[in-house]
């Protein structure tokens, strides 16, 4: 039970979508029930692997499973191996503790087709968890692709005006990264087998141990950092970001916030960074300079948004540049500070744009200047959103905090300092984009008499809120409980990328292997001719 | 004289030759029984083709891993043209599967119709499996005459009639060709049995540069690349798939193609293996050239049947990378992306044919708006075909792409294998914007004239469920592909 | 003077040529039709010429094959034709042009 | 004892937490008002008994560990306490204050609605502000110090359906994290110097102990405290970032008495003087620090000249009161600076919770005459003397203690702060100069507002002039309390000329306060050294001066009311500049603000839209075009397609054969 407790985790939620599909379509309600259940039962599933201390001792992989997949003798092999880690634990967790909250935050949001939507939901929690549990690169790649699909749908039926335009330019945006990325996958592995090194299949880990050239790694680099940089989204390649947000609805940007985005920043913390180091120190100022670039970028545009959750939207690129800045430290700070921080933004933006959606499901618009004095109408929404602007702003002893500096930290201490100290200046734009915002919508006089109205936060609302606020206060006043798990992992991983780690020789894995060393055989290219090839 | 009988007898090898042969029986005896029954139904028949088509199967099965050689090196029964056969057979099945509402709606309920699709199984057949310039040059006739006549089949069709001449006359055209090919390199190798050629050319590179053999090479190429869609041979493809019957694009898109890739990469690959050299450059640039243009064009279609001939171009496009990779991985990638080809390209169509009202002039991105609300389960089976087109896992389509760009990769072609996936990106659009109409817009009409009628369905839910299975465990088949390489 | 292969084989390429040229050029679908008909004959030319400079058989056994698919391919094209006729009153291939973009 | 240090900021934020959460439900202002209060006096009561027990305590620092907050590798931070002389001397001023302030306000916020609200937030600003002063490392200070920015940006904006307001407390709490911009660097950089040397801390008493790591005067030491700097800027107020407090005052009257006279704004100086080890080791710091307080003392003092509503004059006051405290820490005046924190909080409260309870009386007659004027408006005001006169004679004592009138508190500290600034080894004459002419200054505009509210004739609308009633005991109280303290609280530091005079009275809070500042002092020779006739002189001078200001003040606004009018006409450009407050707030807008914003909308509208976005839709207009030309390949002629055959075949034969 307990060592396939991933594998159940994850396909738990694939379960429910069939069951889902099995329950007739006209009973929303019910629909929705089942769906709650389902994740709710997912996010049980997965509580064992908080509580376990294993992580506190040691960094390697932990709830391994491993079954080889597809095997077509010298020519390749993928396996069915999955594990997780301290930095892969708390993104899983945050997927599962997530998921019911949208699910719950749909209730009155989504009316038309329920059950499509419920199914799609399960059917990203799948995909989601597959990609942070792979540890095969070839499985990875196809959890990590599959999470298009429900996105693309979710954004194009269930979206605002402009939702097609948003879901396409989602869709093929995202998936010209990923392909490039494929196709340094497969070289990746040839390049592997053909050159002796021993791989059990696409197993990243076994990829860790190869000592790729300087040159090759540059090009794999590229690739992989092009398909994560889209995803995080880092400047310059964040413009579908704020599209796909605004119109997506509110389950739909939550999920992209709180998950989806973590995807690129997990995926250099455990693909592009660990496997290609000589790569990443040619181009770590390069890339600090462009995740400093959209911390401040991402605040002046958050800035002057006049669609709350276009501003959000931004707000998440500014924040993304911090995980981003935090992980280019190479600081055991720094790193840990981002892997909190991506925490702290699924938790923090995830609540924003919950709040974006309480309010457009009152008043059908996101436009800033449509609102104003609403805190004399919604006081408990008021408080609500004060705390998680806040903690969006990186009030010390709210979870924000704790990631911010940390990352600031970890980066001054290493060689990015003056980055740092550019990147610090967020702190300031942030406060003004948020507060302003935060100014706008709630204070001031009530007059526009649509707002004369308003209901305040119901109880379901309150409900769906308040796990967050918890996570919220928590993380600010004792993230020990996070760090204390993620830390050996991280060291791992740094060590991994300082090339310590890299040192050891290779360990036989699959008896085959000798002859996967050998590239197949190419017909006819030499004038003899194999003989063997012919009748 | 005796000994020469001798001789000849003992190359006789029916078993070489069983499943074109049990296969043409069947033929004949549905054209009596055509003669027999009265107009009006073609149910039997098509009931019958599948019987037949299941005993060849079975024939085709037992010569797996038991090669069968006869006909002095005319014909060989191996792996490689048992692994083809089937997918003929499952092509041929699959379209037949979708024909018979399809021809009663459309009001040709002929059982010859049947009889021809049956015929040009047989040609394919004869195809993958001969190994002499004379069996291939058969094979190629009889399958494409008798797919001259079933374009045409619709006779009170002008666009029928008019697709059936197109591809009669360009294709007989690209028979000369394909003719003058083969009688240079006879002159140059004084052989038409591609091994002999392989072994001749072997031994006397230094004709490998000669400008007979490289003409003759070309010309031969043409003919085969003119049936496969290659540009710039492809232009008569979307003409006949628009205006040949629903079903036999489906085929002609799968079966035959197929079966000139099987035969082209015999030849190549053993037979003019030596001048790799010369053609890996140009399939190199006609595969780029293929993809490209098949993906630019389909962007711009409206007419879905097009958009699938559009698609099936770039398509040819992706499997010709394989073939340009010419090892072990990339041939047999070609193998199984004809069947998952076969599989997600025939589903489409039968969900065109089960969408389509009489006449069929619905079938345009408008005219799907709001099909996912109105028939949902015929949309989830058409998304889940479309997305295995874009090569979106888990899917036949990108465990097909995958194999062969890994073939490309393993070859050490990374340029031809990125144009590659950035061509897949770009007919992520054309895809995507059949189910922006499917889903996103809302529907225009009721769709009411829609029925499941059970044989399209069947083929349909058949191939997706393929899609899925080679999508999701696609080990096995690949193993099979590996294991069917001569 | 001796007639030898290559005079056959540049006949024969001249034929094929004339021929290609032909069906480019020619608008009747019956006359595009016998261009190509042309086309194959050059090759059965060809294929014949270097049978006997070869002295081996195949190139006329395959002669016979050409030739009995060229009939039968006559026949399917014709009727062809004929279909098309009926419903468009015309055989030129100009006005094959239902289909296109 | 000392263990239970967390308690004094525990009861503030249980207060917080039931009146926040429970606060709409308890329908009853008084009950409300009591718990708040009680909670601050419960920590005020505990401050005292651990400021007692450290009186007769040998050990001078106690530490209190809570628990660990962030651990990792060698960042190690934990929620803890430190009590010390100066921290000790802090809760007892914040605390006592605070008390007395809630209880003012059970009175003046009465009937406002948000009245939970107001006690709520107070009650966790005195929570934030405890954080800051006991924190014993960099971190926990930082919560406090945020906190009590949150705290003010909240109270300012408590009538947030004011504008006005909403747009202070942003103001406040923007420029203020540009402050705390400054205040992370130098955390930064400080952890990473001191880790250069192994020591990875930003523990106080750590950092103190391990100073001499850094290199004495280096340009490292240098950067971390102007850094940290910058900080004390934002928060205390100072050139360049002074501009936000004045707006402030659109808080309720408590609030700013509270909080941006006696409590937050000092949180500057309290952190220079919590780390006067490092800053000492930077005189170039130290300069910068001395310079920026001298001139903010006498830039907001031309200021406060000019304004008409009474509570923004005492703010500039503030920001110049705050600059004399900065001066003593740019002079290594650390006793005299801690001292002028305390004193001016006695008076400044007191003018302030004065000012209050005129303000209440002239708001409750307008009310009851259904007239809304300015409350706030001196030029209504006048001839309260005889309406509210306990409120009167509270607000004199604190005047005259302000203008440094001898004996009342501000003598002693505003004193020996010149004194030092003339005699100090880090001093110089011309900042005490200028010190003493803004002492000056102070003494004209206070008695300007004294006169201009207390005296003359009353320039109430007649309407509302019956109606003016002296403010209730809950409010006068809290008056009579900080008046006693502004006018005898001086004697905790008799300085030692005139100690010694009356006969060796001990300068007992430079005894209190020496653990703290001795050592630094010694060690790095900073002492004011002259003759106790100089000192004499210095003294003599600035009360001297500030009779000149309180004699002109007399003249201007009870003699010859006529002669400002007259001044403003002569210099009419002069008036309007100073008036509008030297117009900085139109230039940082200028400078900073709308640039910016212009900045953000061309970035969104420009790159966004335009490059990146034009970029990937222009590629897939380009693909779609191409596509379109392409298309018209497939002409539909059989010709055509024959040809392209033809021409391909030849093509490649041509490459391949003659290549």
């Amino acid at each position: 039970m307990s060592e396939h407790i991933l594998s159940l985790m994850t396909f738990f939620p694939l379960l429910g979508m069939l069951i889902i599909l099995m329950l007739p379509g006209g009973k929303g309600g019910l629909l929705k029930c089942t769906t709650l259940v389902i994740t709710l039962i997912t996010f049980v599933i997965s509580l064992p692997l908080a509580l376990d201390p294993v992580f506190k001792t040691s960094g390697a992989m932990h709830y391994t499973e491993f079954a080889p997949w597809i095997s077509v003798g010298d020519y390749f092999q993928m396996n069915y191996s999955v594990g997780i880690d301290g930095i892969s634990l708390w993104l899983v967790l945050l997927t599962t503790f997530i998921m019911p909250i949208t699910v719950l935050s749909t209730w009155q949001a989504v009316d038309k087709n329920v059950k499509g939507f419920m199914a799609l939901m399960l059917l990203l929690e799948t995909a989601m968890l597959g990609a942070f549990i792979s540890l095969d690169l070839f499985l990875f790649y196809i959890f990590w692709e599959l999470m298009l699909i429900p996105m693309y749908f979710m954004i194009g039926i269930w979206g605002g005006a402009n939702r097609i335009y948003a879901a396409v330019k989602f869709f093929i945006y995202t998936a010209v990264g990923s392909l490039l990325m494929l196709v340094a996958i497969i070289y990746l592995y040839y390049y592997a087998v053909n050159t002796g090194g021993v791989v059990n299949g696409f197993s990243v880990t076994d990829f860790y141990n190869l000592n790729l050239h300087p040159e090759l790694q540059k090009w794999l680099f590229l690739a992989f950092a092009f398909s994560f940089a889209i995803k995080v989204p880092m400047f310059p390649v964040h413009t579908w970001l704020p599209d796909a947000h605004t119109e997506a609805p509110t389950a739909g940007s939550v999920i992209l916030a709180a998950v989806m985005l973590k995807m690129g920043t997990y995926g250099y913390l455990r693909f592009a960074m660990p496997l290609f180091p000589d790569a990443l120190q040619q181009f770590l100022p390069w890339l600090a300079a462009l995740s400093v670039i959209g911390i401040v970028y991402g605040a002046l545009v958050a800035m002057m948004q006049k669609d709350v959750k276009k501003l959000v939207a931004y707000s998440s690129v500014s924040h993304l540049g911090f995980v981003m800045l935090g992980l280019f430290a190479l600081n055991n700070i720094g790193v840990s500070g981002a892997i909190l921080q991506m925490v702290n933004h699924g938790i923090s933006t995830g609540a924003l744009f919950l709040i974006v959606g309480f309010i457009y499901e009152r008043r059908h618009t996101r436009l800033i200047s449509e609102f104003g004095g609403l805190s004399k109408q919604m006081p408990v929404f008021a408080v609500i959103f004060m705390i998680v602007t806040l903690s969006s702003i990186g009030l010390p002893a709210l979870n924000g905090f704790v990631g911010e500096f940390m990352i600031l930290l970890g980066a001054f201490e290493s060689e990015l300092r003056w980055f740092a100290v550019v990147a610090t200046t967020g702190v300031v734009l942030s406060a003004v984009y948020m507060l302003w915002m935060y100014q706008r919508v709630m204070f001031g006089k009530l007059d526009n008499p649509k707002n004369q109205n308003l209901k305040d936060l119901s109880v379901r609302e309150i409900c769906i809120m308040l796990p967050l606020l918890v996570f919220i206060f928590w993380i600010g006043v004792y993230p020990n409980t996070f760090l204390e798990k993620m830390e050996p992992a991280v060291n791992q991983a740094l060590s991994q990328i300082s090339g310590e780690a890299r040192a050891q020789t290779y360990i036989p894995v699959c008896t085959d292997a000798e002859q996967q060393g050998k590239c197949p055989h190419t017909y006819g290219v030499d004038a003899q001719g194999d003989a063997d090839l012919h009748l | 004289m005796e000994n020469m009988v001798q001789t000849a007898m003992q190359n006789v090898n029916f078993a070489a030759i069983m499943p074109s042969l049990v296969l043409t029986c069947f033929c004949l005896a549905l054209l009596l029984l055509n003669a027999f029954v009265k107009r009006g139904s073609t149910s039997y028949a098509a009931f019958f083709s599948l019987v037949a088509l299941g005993a060849t199967a079975c024939v085709s099965y037992l010569a797996w891993d038991n090669p069968q050689f006869g006909f002095a090196g005319q014909v060989a029964l191996d792996n490689y043209a048992v692994f083809f056969n089937f997918i003929f057979i499952l092509a041929a099945a699959l379209s037949i599967l979708m024909s018979d509402a399809y021809l009663k709606r459309e009001g040709y309920p002929v059982g010859e119709y049947y009889t021809l699709i049956l015929f040009s199984t047989v040609g394919a057949m004869l195809m993958a499996s001969g190994t002499d310039m004379m069996t291939i040059f058969l094979g190629l006739e009889v399958m494409s005459i008798a797919l001259y006549v079933l374009a045409g089949f619709f006779r009170r069709q002008l666009r029928s009639n008019e697709a059936g001449l197109k591809y009669f006359l360009l294709g007989a055209f690209s028979t000369g060709f394909l003719l003058y090919g083969i009688a240079l390199i006879y002159g140059v190798t004084g052989t038409t049995n591609v091994a002999d050629i392989g072994s001749y050319l072997a031994m006397n590179h230094h004709l490998v540069s000669d400008p007979i053999l490289v003409g003759g090479m070309i010309l031969l190429a043409t003919g085969f690349l003119f049936k496969i869609a290659i540009v710039p041979f492809h232009m008569w493809t979307p003409d006949v798939y628009e205006g040949a019957p629903t079903p036999i694009a489906a085929f002609m898109s799968a079966g035959p193609k197929a079966a000139a890739f099987a035969a082209f990469m015999r030849v190549f690959l053993i037979g003019l293996g030596s001048m790799h050299s010369t053609w890996v450059g140009m399939l190199w640039v006609l595969a780029v050239l293929t993809m490209i243009v098949g993906n630019f064009i389909a962007i711009k279609q409206t007419n879905l049947k097009r958009m699938l001939a559009y698609s099936s171009i770039a398509h040819a496009g992706y499997a010709l990378v394989g073939l340009v990779a010419s090892n072990a991985v990339g041939v047999s990638a070609v193998l199984f992306y004809m069947l998952a080809y076969t599989l997600m390209n025939i589903g489409a169509f039968s969900i065109l044919v089960l969408a389509g009202k009489v006449g069929e002039d619905n079938l345009t991105l408008q005219g799907f708006a709001g099909f996912g609300y109105k028939r949902p389960v015929l949309a989830v089976l058409f998304t889940i075909c479309l997305f295995s087109l874009m090569g979106i896992p888990p899917s036949a389509g990108f465990t097909g792409k995958f194999f062969i760009f890994a073939g490309a990769l393993n070859a050490g072609y990374v340029w031809l294998a990125v144009i590659g996936v950035l061509n897949s990106a770009v007919s992520l659009y054309y895809y995507l914007r059949v189910m922006v109409y499917m889903y996103f817009r809302s529907p225009e009409e009721e769709f009411d004239w829609v029925q499941l009628k059970p044989g399209a369905t069947l083929c349909a839910v058949i191939s997706v469920v393929g899609v899925l299975v080679l999508g999701i465990v696609p080990g096995a088949v690949m193993a099979l592909a590996r294991h069917a390489l001569f | 003077m001796i007639v030898s292969v290559y005079h056959y084989m540049v006949l024969s390429a001249i034929l094929f040529s004339l021929g290609t040229i032909g069906v480019l050029t020619r608008r009747n679908a019956i006359v595009v039709f016998m261009c190509i008909e042309l086309m194959l004959n050059a090759v059965n030319l060809t294929f014949i010429a270097l049978s006997s400079y070869l002295g081996n058989m195949d190139g006329q056994i395959f002669v016979f094959f050409i030739m009995t698919v060229a009939a039968a391919e006559a026949a399917v094209g014709l009727a062809l034709m004929i279909t098309f006729y009926r419903n468009r009153e015309s055989i030129d291939v100009e006005d094959f042009s239902l289909l296109k973009l | 004892m000392y263990d239970n240090l967390w308690l004094i900021p525990f009861f503030p934020l249980l207060g917080f937490l039931i009146n926040g959460l429970l606060g709409r439900k308890i329908k009853n202002e008084k009950v409300v008002g009591a718990i708040a209060t009680l909670a601050v006096f419960a920590s005020f009561v505990v401050s005292c008994m651990c400021f007692v027990r450290l009186l007769g305590d040998e050990v001078k620092t106690h530490e209190n560990i809570i628990g660990s907050w962030i651990s990792l590798g060698s960042l190690q931070v934990d929620w803890g306490f430190l009590l010390d002389p100066l921290s000790a001397l802090m809760i007892l001023n914040v605390t006592g204050l605070s008390t007395l302030i809630h209880l003012y306000s059970i009175g003046y916020m009465h009937g406002e609605d948000g009245y939970p609200r107001f006690f709520a937030y107070m009650n966790l600003f005195t929570f934030a502000m405890l954080m800051l002063v006991l924190g014993n490392n960099a971190l926990v200070m930082f919560v406090g110090w945020e906190g009590v920015g949150l705290c003010s940006y909240l109270l300012i904006g408590y009538y947030y359906e004011k504008k006005s307001a909403s747009d202070a407390g942003k103001k406040a709490f923007v420029v203020n994290r540009v402050g705390d911009f400054g205040f992370l660097l130098g955390l930064f950089l400080l952890f990473w110097s001191f880790g250069q040397n192994g020591v990875w801390t930003i523990n106080f008493t750590e950092i103190a102990a391990n100073a001499g790591a850094l290199e004495n005067g280096g340009i490292i030491v240098t950067l971390i405290t102007l850094c940290f700097f910058l900080g004390a800027t934002g928060k205390s107020a100072q050139i360049p970032l002074y501009t936000w407090l004045p707006d402030a005052m659109e808080g309720p009257t408590p609030v700013s008495a509270l909080i941006h006279a006696a409590t937050m704004v000092t949180a500057g100086v309290y952190m220079i003087a919590r780390m006067n080890g490092l800053f000492a080791m930077s005189p170039d710091t130290m300069m910068v620090i001395a310079i920026v307080g001298a001139a903010t003392a006498i830039f907001a003092a031309t200021i406060g000249f000019a304004q008409n509503d009474i509570k923004r004059v005492l703010a500039y006051s503030t920001v110049s009161q705050l600059g004399f405290m900065f001066l003593a820490m740019g002079i290594g005046a650390f006793t005299a600076g801690i001292f002028h924190l305390l004193t001016h909080a006695f008076f400044k409260a007191c003018l302030f919770l004065g000012s209050g309870s005129v303000i209440h009386g002239l708001h409750h007659a307008y009310h009851h005459a259904h007239l809304n004027h300015d409350p706030q408006d001196m030029r209504n005001m006048g001839g309260m003397r005889k309406k509210m006169p306990i409120t009167f004679i509270t607000f004199f004592l604190s005047t005259l203690a302000i203008c440094g009138l001898p004996f009342f508190s501000a003598f002693f500290s505003k004193d020996e702060i010149l004194w030092w600034a003339f005699a100090s080894t880090r001093g110089h004459w011309l900042l005490w100069l200028v010190g003493t002419i803004a002492a000056g200054m102070t003494a004209f505009y206070m008695f300007r507002l004294v006169f201009m509210t207390f005296f003359g004739a009353q320039k109430t609308d007649p309407r509302a002039k019956d109606h003016i009633p002296e403010s209730p005991f809950v409010m006068t109280f809290p008056l009579m309390v900080l008046a006693a303290l502004a006018t005898f609280g001086g004697l905790i530091g008799i300085p030692h000329v005139i100690g010694d005079l009356v006969g060796h009275i001990p300068n007992y809070l430079q005894q209190f306060l020496a653990p703290v500042f001795e050592h630094t002092q010694t060690f790095h020779g900073i002492e004011a050294h002259g003759a106790a006739s100089a000192e004499f002189g210095t003294i003599g001078v600035s009360v001297g001066v500030g009779l000149v200001g309180i004699g002109l003040a007399w003249l201007f606004y009870c003699k010859y009311p006529e002669i400002p009018a007259r001044f403003c006409a002569r210099f009419t450009r002069l008036h309007r500049a100073v008036f509008n407050k030297w117009y900085v707030d139109e230039l940082y807008d200028a400078l900073i603000v709308n640039p910016t914003k212009r900045l953000g909308t061309g970035l969104w509208q420009i790159f966004d839209v335009c490059i990146v976005d034009g970029i990937v839709n222009g590629v897939a207009r380009c693909i779609r075009g191409t596509g379109g030309l392409l298309r018209h390949t497939q002409t539909g002629f059989t010709h055509s397609y024959a040809m392209s055959m033809v021409v391909g075949v030849v093509v490649i034969i041509a490459i391949c054969v003659f290549q």
